[in-house]
């Protein structure tokens, strides 16, 4: 199994590890007894993502994939955000190992989560797949 | 690390690198690795043939063997090379149950046996024998009453291992023996992780079969042995020419057979004088890493390989905290290294009892000669800062152990 | 013999020796050597390992797999590496009939098959399969025709060797590959004999599964190769482990396969050059023996490994042949190495009808690069000698073909 | 399979190899077709064996063995030959290895064929082991 420089560079150096204090939505997907867990914290003003934070628990594509998409989606308006596909987090990490694809899955799915409990903190819908 | 038996076949000596990976494999000691090449030039004869290059071999393989059966206490006719654990485990599994088929169907092993072991167990299952997988404590001890319990009368193998790979609990093999010949059941044991480490006497431990692995103990990759008690009725695995006393075909891997010779000799003479400097080693190193908070020793305190550190650091994940040694020049795995590659958690620590959302937090250490106490500094140094940083990027670390 | 590829590895090179014993086993060549001592010493981490050691052994497997597949036309994910040509044989065997038992009992295979075939069949046997042992004819060729004659509702094996390590006969792969494919059934075939002297492409051919071995093309002993094509329904032999795409387990042999795969890639380059000059020492020999009297050529006289010599001389036997050759310092055969040690005469020549009083006056030379049309010349000088003081020495020889 | 040195030197320095015409006595012993064949010749004197040859179709232990056992019994009565063992023999050699021993044994056996046949020329009853 071989990371990709991209990966190992967000591994060793992940960008927007932490977490929000006062965030407008945070995703938490995952389960420790078998899987990764990924928490998303997001600040969002108006429909745009201003700050995002993750926080991993898992190996190194997990690591990366949160790193990466936070990277993604910093800056981003929350539709944007939602049409960020594990795909292109895989892709913007040069690849990623073929048993190891379902961490950037994960990264998707947690922001997913954080997007929808924002929106299901202003008392909308939550937006589907 | 100061691979220091290598200088002079080509090793560059990295000395930022810490090797603390000798249970998944060893580098070969420069003496074998000498040996052996004089039987991939020189001396490369077939076994088999007639001539004096032929003879030359078949000379070398009855010198390792004999080295090999000193080492355990065997006799040389006792003896079969193989291509490594692996296979003497499968050999050992298959071969007596086929051949004891019309006595019973009944095996007894472990559930923390490598996966060599269970494995073969499960294919076995399939060819309509029975297999009882005895659990462990949580010390990942095997209680002999257990077995008493659990023999039927028509048990024909106890398939223990001597020691485990991942977390080092040495098992009560002589007990086990006594057990097993009280019963007349054959008993086989998978002691891998042992030569080179505990001093082996097939005959006082009872042992019938016994697997054993050249790369474990500074030997080659690709060569192992089984031994065999004489009168043990046993079906060949691997079909062919007449090597081996007519039980294992195929032509002799002369130069590891003799490399492998070579290896247990050095390795069995040096047991005492390097467990000492292993154990000083391993204790440092549990000491050191058991003040981390929330950080668990597996396997057994004192019944424990001299080169086996095992722990459990809670909220982190051992492949991200493998790499992060890695990126630091600290070569170490997470259980067993047959399984870092692959997303299964350890069926060792789950037999163990050790709470699944704190099993993926393992790490082993396993050490060789070519540590020093300076490698252990440095390790206790550089692992609790790793450990720390990947506490503060988990979701599951509670906020008193966060730094940040 | 000058074993011009391993100066400089410690090899004393005696030039009063002549090593005709190729297809028993072949020397490895230097920068295979070379390639495999790396693997040895520097990088000797075990594939499995997450770290940096680890990887650099995982990569030069699959460095060697490239080479493998692309010198038999495989893709690379059909390559698994085992520990020679008879696990692999037996692999194939076995594999193939456990999992396709509810498919069909019945195998087809020939009566010339290496031991590692032949004794792998007879043990299926014993699992309830039917196998049919074809015949072949005077110069050791199957019989497409038979084949499909023999060929029934549960046949789900072929398996035919590619060429013969006794007599060098080459089967007609490709027509039986084709026969296979239309009846659905797998085909294998044994190239232990055939890597380094004839071009292989498994897909034209309609292989199935091929075995392939080291140290018959001047790579290492203990490690070679089955190639099985994407899609075959096989079972595991060696069970542990998840490596080779979790289909052979043990821990890989990591110097070896890396020699194996720098090995199959130097033979196979040399093919056209080597066989140019291999076939010029064949023929010299053949055309020398022949005008000894009651001398017969055994095998065929053109489909026949380029490397291969085989010729039956009334009136003497074998090992005393050998014996006297040894004494000259000259390294042959009897048939198969693997029982020049043994007492049995070669089930090959039965097979081709040879009478069984002429049987053991059977000698192979089998050449390789490190003979020169001087050994030749040596040999055709110091050969006749030989075999007129034997027919002397034999009661059976008639008065006419004695000297004393 | 390891020959001894005193193998080695008879299998390849063979005494009394070769016929006698007018011999007093044939033993040939074996079979061509599954095993070794020999064939001792006698010239005796009273009752005494004053030459001996042999001719063997064999491997090296059973021409070192046919060599060995004519010096044996060169010069000695025909009792003392007809009680020359095969294990003697093999001693003689420095022994021979175990799948080898049968070899020896055709020595005996041929001796035996031998003295019998010379016995039965003059008219009088074989002997029996
Ligand atoms: C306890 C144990 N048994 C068996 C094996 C298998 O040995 P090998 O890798 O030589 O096949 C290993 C190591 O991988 C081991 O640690
Ligand atoms: C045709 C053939 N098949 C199989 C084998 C077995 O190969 P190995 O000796 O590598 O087990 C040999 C050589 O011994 C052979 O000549």
């Amino acid at each position: 199994m071989d990371y990709s420089a991209k990966v190992m560079d967000h591994f060793l150096n992940p960008r927007n590890m932490g977490s929000i204090e006062n965030s407008d939505g945070i995703g938490e997907v995952g389960n420790a007894k078998c899987g990764d867990v990924m928490k998303i914290f997001l600040k969002i003003e108006g429909d745009r993502i201003t700050e995002v934070k993750f926080q991993t628990f898992g190996c190194g594509a997990a690591i990366a994939s949160s790193s990466m998409a936070t990277e993604l989606i910093k800056g981003k308006t929350l539709e944007e955000a939602w049409r960020l596909s594990n795909k292109a987090v895989a892709e913007a990490l040069d690849g990623l190992p073929p048993i190891k694809v379902h961490c950037s899955m994960l990264a998707e799915e947690a922001i997913h989560e954080a997007i929808n409990d924002h929106i299901r903190k202003k008392g909308l819908e939550p937006w589907i797949d | 690390m100061v691979i220091n038996n290598c200088e002079g076949v080509g090793v560059t000596v990295e000395n930022m690198k810490i090797y603390m990976d000798n249970s998944a494999t060893t580098p070969v000691k420069k003496e074998v690795v000498e040996n052996m090449i004089l039987y991939m030039t020189e001396n490369f004869g077939n076994p088999s043939s007639i001539h004096d290059l032929g003879k030359t071999s078949k000379h070398a393989i009855e010198n390792a063997r004999k080295k090999v059966a000193k080492a355990i206490g065997a006799g040389e006719s006792e003896i079969y090379f193989t291509s490594g654990g692996t296979e003497s485990n499968n050999w050992a599994i298959k071969g007596i149950a086929f051949a004891n088929r019309n006595r019973g169907k009944h095996i007894i092993t472990s559930s923390i046996e490598h996966h060599s072991v269970l494995h073969a167990c499960e294919w076995i299952e399939g060819q309509k024998f029975e297999v009882t997988y005895l659990p462990v404590d949580k010390y990942g001890l095997v209680s002999p009453e257990e077995l008493k319990s659990a023999i039927k009368d028509d048990t024909i193998l106890i398939s223990i291992m001597f020691a485990n790979n991942e977390i080092g609990t040495i098992q009560p093999v002589e007990e086990i023996g006594k057990i097993a010949r009280e019963n007349r059941i054959y008993f086989h044991t998978d002691a891998v992780q042992v030569v080179g480490h505990i001093p082996i006497d097939v005959t006082k431990m009872n042992i019938d079969l016994l697997s054993l692995s050249g790369h474990k103990f500074q030997g080659p990759k690709g060569c192992g042995a089984l031994y065999i008690k004489t009168g043990t009725k046993i079906e060949t695995l691997i079909h062919g020419g007449d090597q081996e006393r007519k039980r294992r075909a195929g032509t002799e891997n002369v130069p590891a057979i003799v490399g492998l010779g070579k290896a247990i000799e050095l390795a069995t003479d040096e047991i005492e004088e390097s467990n000492k400097i292993l154990f000083e080693m391993r204790d440092s190193l549990i000491r050191g890493l058991i003040t981390i908070p929330k950080t668990h020793l597996n396997g057994h305190p004192t019944q424990r390989l001299a080169n086996n550190i095992n722990v459990n650091f809670e909220y982190i994940e051992g492949e991200s905290l493998l790499l992060m040694l890695n990126a630091k020049g600290i070569f170490a795995s997470a259980g067993s290294a047959c399984n870092s590659s692959s997303l299964e958690t350890s069926h060792v620590l789950t037999a163990c009892g050790v709470k699944p959302e704190i099993i993926r937090g393992s790490l082993r250490l396993s050490l060789g000669m070519m540590n020093t106490l300076k490698d252990v500094d440095k390790v206790l140094e550089i692992l609790p800062e790793i450990v720390q940083k990947l506490r503060n990027m988990s979701p599951l670390t509670p906020q008193e152990y966060r730094t940040l």
